[in-house]
């Protein structure tokens, strides 16, 4: 029992990471029509963001120490973050709160990515088929990628959580149960607040907001609106900004889990296309709904229990899901007719 | 204004076609392609590419799952060395039936969706079979080590010849690797474009077009698209089985990775940038994918130094510096760089670029020139 | 003697009944046209007779065979073909291969895996497309691209596409909507000219003008059931038909 | 099909070969030199050519990285610029810093992307187009075992680099193929006193294994030492390569009984899977009665750094550590720092002494035939490479030396400072029979 409800509980969190991903996406898809084969970059890019940030703030001040020398004979050098030489308590609380603080430098960033990638790339690809789409965008998110590699390296850079929330929770003990049976990292369980919040602000704003209703409208019928004298191509390089936005700060909130490197937007670009598909094609509700039933899916088929029974099931539970899905609904969960189907 | 080319048209193109192949040792050469590896791969994954376009380009199906049949076809290669013997015609044959029955199968259930949801169906087979092959598929596919052949392994046929003999891939006593194997595959890449330029031609091949261009009035015209769609898918994933083939004919080891989303999404790739319904256009981008794979990437700074030796050393420093950033390990920021130009530019991929420098050609040798061949090929 | 027999056709949409009861039988060699005011539930007749829709109860019979749970391409190939209100071609394709598909449909069957010899050097296939062409007067273009024709050349050729299958009935669902009045007039003497085969039509049709220049027998539809019937004559002196249609059409 | 077919020689097979190519390729033919000569490549100007495979792209291209630079250093040394390096600490004095045989070390240089096929690819590209004698590189066992099979079938020597597979030089191993770095088998040997002394007896292990040749063999040398002293496996669960978030598999153990964890992963995987098991706060916990433990087979500094501050305190191996106090390794560290301003990690040292190992057998052997190469190598005995008193085994072509075992500093004093070395496994104690891991390595191959 505990270890179905802490299973339960790492399948919502996978969920809310894989929805916060498919959430952009499916804006782009829906509302512009175009297969963005960069939006694994624009995540990677999110997550840089956390990345420089905190090494803006623990940039060291290099001093020399000439009476020590190093194992390879030159001299030692020591280093003094400044964020600490110059701002005392505050600097330490800053690169303690780094992750969560880079949010705020990764919405400016992510919006000027967003909106130099649209109005330079993507829309002169509006009209153009799904191939040369794919090409660009695959393009582009190499150029990216490659860009990141000549500046961070190819390996892993560890992001930290701030100290408060850096440990488990003992969920267990906390709702009377045995102590220690259901325990959870605090920063997971601040990462599916985050997505939910994320996910509930873009749908408040899609549903609550003028702008939001004619978005909402060029997802349904795009001509229409058009014919209608709205800009609908201003709409569109917000919409693609924000999703930009929303790519990058789920990036940004990772950090902590899966230490981030250049790949790392690759390793999600597959994932996301099939939770967005699952979930249906320029369907919001859809992807979220699909991130959670994938998340949670994967979840229980990594158990022993199952995998005894189903060998390898843990590998391909995602496809295998996906396969089902896509059979029995033929749009997925819940994807309108004639989004892509051509 | 549109024609399609007439027979005798198609008959120079093949010639030409079947002549450059085959001497591309020659002409490749000065661009350091011109070694038998490489050349191998121009030829194997143009036949990839060229099945792929037969669905892709002619239906507008986008498989993202075609290396699932690479890879079948390659296992099946190698345990048709295995048991049968190092001859590659029974690996040949048996890889392609084997990759067209798999092909029937997912092609069966991916072809009740279209558009992206096929896209992701056949996605979601090919990672599965990437998946178990790399782990629990392990006593056939060898997974992450890749299956090869042992001397331990029966070989029915030619087990009389072991002993010390390599285990290469032999046809009339000549082993396919080196230049005879890249003949094999030239051969092979002949006829699988011969075999494409026909089904480009013939009826088929216009009810494939006919599909991509308009499903409902196919319908309702009597004809039923889902026996051609599956032909097509069937006869592309054989292609690709082909191509497996071959990978493990020149040099015995299939390995689960032929068989991962990256795969298939480099033979996506490789249509795009070369012409996506052309005929040639798969097999350029191909060639052009491997030649960055392989040439760029082995520059390094010392190949660079001597390449910019004439350049006054204050020149050299940065010319080398900013050239490093794009070969060696940056070959990849090329590639990104050079799709990009490609579909910016030359929106049809490089055969759009032949035909456009073609009309500018055509224009200026003062032919009267309204009359323009659209680029069929 | 009858080639197209409704009988008892329901279909509803929810709650919304688009079709009541509606009984309709079609002479062989006649033109038959279906009017109705807007949202009468003539298209959604017409898709029940190709296989778009399955009526929810009643019997569609084509000959001897109920159209009923067949496939759209099976319709076809028992003789029905269809020509759709905004002209369903082959748009990336040229005309002569526009035409040149049907006549292929109709010689070879639902599918045929002719994957060696040369389309173009089918001769059968291609005089026969070319005499289409040239019948509807499209000849000098077959080699164009299909998408870049004018609507009414789109029309044409689709109604082209239609008639080299020798269609026992050919369905037009609003064949001159959109068309100038030359154009219109020019399409009514290509469907007079079609005529002379002895291809049964049904047409769907706002423009009673050309309703009355092509018709025989025509049916009046209104909120999904047939209220008259007859010949041009008594529909147009038919009260209840001016009543449907609230004066509203030029009668 | 030829169903007896007379076993025909390398060199008539090549010529019958060459009759079916010779009209179209004879220009390519005419610049190869692997006709002439008695072994394939032979160098017959003035200098010989090693290629040098490192992953360039991928998840392991900082690590490439650092392999490329410890094969130009090693190319500078043999050529007799900078400092000499382990050349000067190396036991055998063969060497003199003019080159091998007279002949200038050059290079070529090419990506493997961690990808059989690619490393393959680009290998062939040395050897047939480059005219390479020697491949060496790398940076995981499957790429190494097929690279060193191709090199078999081509007739050049491969000097496996980063490769920690027993299948490397176990099932799998071959003739014309050498292996400096350690394996599984040998972590698991090294490992388990030490984690005897430490931990106790007695113990509920939980393995997360990748699920490949590799992470299967880690599991099963670890299961091998540790249970004579009663640690009992609970569970081995195969995690797919690749899997980024590790948290499904991550979940199941807190209440599995186990009180220790086993992460037999490589690389990102190992960043990955370490840094989230301590998230979880795997590490606070206690089990019964014991505080919880995390054990990394494989360690690498390089690698480890993405794992930030989850390290500390966690045992594994490794084949090579910089701050090792010998001669050979304070020279290493030395002029590699010297050259690149960091130093090197073990990934660079198994290669630069690979370079090195070879350079030296070619020099002894008088030339570059592999098989003659490959005989100076076989028990050859050597120190002064960083890692004590050194034997490559002539039954399976594998080195046996000391093992490290280390452990992930509390308070590391630069950011390469990251392990402490706790023991030096003596290289007796991780010694096993050859034909304990099957395998036939067959007859060198040399091309003609």
């Amino acid at each position: 029992m505990d270890v179905l409800l802490l299973q339960l509980l790492n399948g919502l969190d996978k969920g809310g990471a894989y929805a916060l991903i498919a959430l952009g996406l499916t804006l782009i898809f829906g509302t512009l029509g175009v297969v963005n084969f960069a939006h694994g970059a624009l995540f990677m890019l999110g997550a840089f963001c956390a990345v420089s940030f905190n090494k803006l703030i623990t940039l060291q001040k290099i001093t020399i120490d000439p009476t020590k020398t190093t194992a390879w004979g030159s001299p030692l050098e020591v280093r003094t973050p400044y964020a600490e030489a110059m701002f005392g308590d505050f600097g330490i609380w800053i690169v303690n709160y780094s992750v969560p603080v880079s949010i705020l430098l990764a919405i400016p960033v992510m919006l000027l990515v967003g909106f130099v990638m649209e109005r330079g790339l993507i829309k002169h690809f509006y009209n153009r088929p799904h191939a040369d789409q794919i090409l660009v965008t695959f393009g582009l998110a190499i150029v990216l990628q490659e860009i990141i590699k000549a500046i961070f390296g190819a390996n892993p850079l560890p992001q930290t959580a701030p100290d408060a929330v850096r440990g488990a929770a003992d969920i267990g003990a906390m709702l009377g149960l045995q102590a220690g049976a259901i325990v959870y990292p605090w920063w997971r369980m601040v990462y599916l607040l985050f997505a939910a919040g994320i996910i509930a602000g873009v749908f408040a704003f899609l549903q609550f907001t003028t702008f939001g209703m004619v978005v909402r409208a060029g997802m349904a019928d795009r001509e229409t609106v058009g014919l209608l004298g709205i800009n609908i191509e201003r709409r569109f390089t917000i919409v693609f900004a924000i999703a930009a936005v929303v790519a990058g700060l789920a990036g940004v909130m990772y950090t902590p889990i899966l230490p981030p490197d250049y790949h790392i937007g690759m390793d999600f670009l597959v994932l996301s296309f099939v939770v967005v598909v699952v979930g249906g094609m320029g369907s919001l509700p859809g992807a979220v709904a699909a991130g959670f039933l994938l998340g949670i899916l994967q979840s229980f088929a990594s158990m022993n229990e199952v995998k005894e029974i189903l060998p390898g099931i843990d590998q391909i539970i995602i496809y295998l899901v996906a396969v089902v899905i896509l059979l029995v609904r033929p749009r997925g969960l819940m994807g309108r007719r004639g989004v892509m189907e051509n | 204004m549109s024609t399609t080319p007439t027979s005798s048209r198609d008959l120079l193109m093949f010639a030409v076609f079947a002549v450059a192949v085959l001497t591309m040792p020659f002409w490749l050469a000065p661009i350091g392609a011109g070694y038998p590896d490489l050349l191998q791969k121009f030829a194997i994954y143009g036949l990839f590419a060229t099945g792929f376009n037969l669905l892709f380009g002619l239906t507008g199906y986008l498989s993202f799952g075609h290396a699932a049949f690479l890879g079948v076809g390659s296992y099946t290669a190698v345990w048709s060395f295995k048991l049968l013997g190092m001859n590659p015609v029974p690996a040949v044959i048996l890889a392609v039936v084997t990759s067209g029955v798999f092909a029937m199968a997912i092609g069966f259930v991916s072809l009740r969706r279209s558009g992206i949801y096929f896209s992701i169906l056949t996605l979601a087979f090919a990672q599965m079979s990437y998946n178990l092959a790399y782990s629990v598929l392990t006593p056939i596919t060898n997974g992450e080590t890749g299956l090869r052949v042992l001397r331990t392994d029966p070989r029915l046929f030619d087990a009389a010849s072991q002993g010390d003999a390599p285990l290469v891939s032999t046809l009339f006593g000549v082993e396919m690797n080196g230049y005879p194997g890249f003949y094999f595959c030239a051969v092979l890449l002949i006829i699988g474009f011969f075999i494409a330029q026909r089904i480009f031609r013939s009826p088929f091949g216009t009810m494939l077009r006919a599909v991509k261009s308009n499903q409902n009035r196919m319908n309702y015209t009597g004809l039923n698209p889902r026996p051609y769609t599956l032909a097509a898918f069937v006869i592309s994933g054989m292609y690709a089985g082909l191509a497996g083939a071959l990978l493990c004919i020149t040099d015995p080891l299939a390995g689960a990775e032929r068989m991962q989303w990256t795969a298939s999404g480099e033979v996506v790739l490789m249509t795009i940038l070369g012409g996506m319904g052309t005929l040639l256009g798969p097999i350029l981008g191909a060639g052009l994918i491997k030649y960055f794979e392989n040439i760029f990437s082995a520059f390094n700074d010392q190949t660079l130094h001597s390449i910019f030796g004439f350049l006054p050393d204050f020149l050299e420093t940065p010319v080398v510096a900013i050239t490093g950033l794009f070969v060696g390990e940056g070959w990849h920021l090329t590639l990104g760089v050079l799709f990009m130009l490609i579909v910016i530019f030359l929106p049809g991929g490089i055969m759009e670029g032949f035909s456009r420098i073609g009309r500018v050609f055509r224009r200026s040798s003062g032919a009267k020139g309204s009359h323009q061949t659209a680029p069929a090929e | 003697m009858e080639i197209l027999k409704v009988q008892g056709v329901n279909k509803a949409f929810g709650g919304l009944r688009a079709l009541n009861d509606v009984n309709l039988s079609v002479e062989e060699g006649t033109v038959h046209a279906i009017i109705g005011p807007n949202g009468a539930g003539k298209s959604t007749l017409l898709n029940c007779f190709v296989g778009r829709l399955i009526p929810d109860t009643g019997s569609v019979m084509f000959g001897n065979t109920s159209l009923i749970g067949l496939k759209a391409h099976e319709i076809n190939q028992a003789g029905v073909s269809r020509v759709f209100q905004t002209p369903e071609i082959f748009g990336d394709l040229t005309l002569l291969e526009n035409i040149m598909i049907p006549t292929m449909a109709r010689r070879d069957g639902e599918f045929a895996l002719k994957a060696w010899g040369r389309v173009d050097q089918d001769s059968e296939v291609r005089d026969r497309s070319m005499h289409m062409l040239e019948d509807v007067g499209l000849a000098s273009k077959k080699d164009m691209i299909a998408g870049s024709l004018s609507r009414g050349d789109k029309r044409r050729l689709e109604l082209a596409m239609c008639l080299v299958q020798d269609p026992k009935l050919l369905l037009l669902d609003e064949p001159t909507a959109g068309m100038s009045r030359a154009d219109t007039n020019n399409t009514i003497d290509l469907l007079k000219r079609i005529g002379e085969r002895g291809i049964t039509k049904i047409v769907i049709e706002h423009d009673m003008h050309v309703v009355f220049s092509l018709a025989n027998k025509i049916s009046v539809l209104a909120q999904g059931t047939v209220i008259a019937e007859g010949s041009p004559q008594d529909i147009k002196g038919d009260p209840r038909v001016q009543e449907a249609y609230l004066g509203g059409a030029h009668l | 099909m030829t169903l007896t077919r007379k076993p025909l020689s390398r060199r008539s097979i090549l010529r019958s070969g060459a009759a079916g190519g010779l009209v179209l390729a004879t220009p390519t033919i005419f610049t190869s030199r692997a006709w002439s000569a008695g072994y394939l490549n032979e160098p017959m100007g003035d200098t010989v050519t090693l290629g040098f495979n490192v992953p360039q792209t991928g998840a392991y291209a900082d690590e490439g990285a650092d392999e490329l630079r410890a094969y130009q250093l090693a190319v500078k040394h043999l050529n007799g610029e900078g400092d000499g390096g382990m050349l000067n600490t190396f036991s055998s004095k063969a060497l003199g810093g003019n080159g091998v045989n007279g002949k200038k070390v050059a290079f070529v240089t090419g990506d493997t992307q961690t990808k059989s096929d690619a490393a393959r690819a680009s290998a062939k590209r040395m050897i047939e187009k480059d005219g390479a004698v020697m491949i060496t590189g790398g940076s995981s066992s499957g790429v190494a075992i097929a690279v060193q099979s191709l090199c078999q079938e081509a007739g050049v020597i491969f000097m496996a680099g980063l490769t920690h597979s027993n299948d490397t030089t176990g099932k799998d191993r071959r003739a014309n193929g050498f292996r400096h770095f350690f394996n599984t088998e040998m972590s698991g040997a090294a490992l388990a006193p030490v984690l005897k002394n430490a931990y106790g007896e007695g113990r509920k292990v939980y393995h997360l294994t990748a699920d490949y040749t590799w992470g299967w063999s880690q599991e099963g040398s670890i299961q091998k030492y540790t249970e004579p002293f009663g640690w009992e496996t609970v569970a081995a669960v195969r995690t797919p390569v690749g899997a980024g978030d590790y948290s499904q598999y991550i979940t199941p153990i807190l209440n599995s009984g186990a009180d220790t964890l086993v992460l037999n992963h490589y690389g990102k995987d190992m960043v990955n899977s370490l840094s989230q098991a301590v998230q979880f706060g795997l590490r606070d916990k206690e089990v019964n009665g014991k505080p919880f433990v995390i054990v990394v087979p494989l360690f690498s500094r390089l690698m480890a750094q993405g794992a930030g501050d989850a390290i500390k305190g966690i045992f594994g191996s490794t084949n090579w550590h910089w701050s090792l106090q010998d001669a050979g390794s304070q020279a290493f560290v030395k002029s590699f720092g010297q050259e690149y301003g960091f130093p090197p990690s073990q990934a660079a040292h198994t290669c630069y002494v690979q370079a090195l190992l070879y350079a030296d057998a070619a020099q002894r052997a008088g030339t570059f035939m592999p098989s003659a190469v490959g005989a100076a190598l076989e028990g050859f005995e050597f120190d002064g490479l960083g890692n004590g008193p050194t034997l490559y085994r002539a039954a399976d072509h594998q080195c046996f030396k000391d093992v490290l075992v280390v452990k992930g500093k509390e308070n590391p004093s630069s950011q390469f400072d990251l392990l402490e070395v706790v023991e030096i496994t003596p290289r007796a104690q991780v010694e096993y029979p050859a034909d304990m891991l099957g395998g036939e390595l067959g007859s060198y191959n040399n091309g003609v």
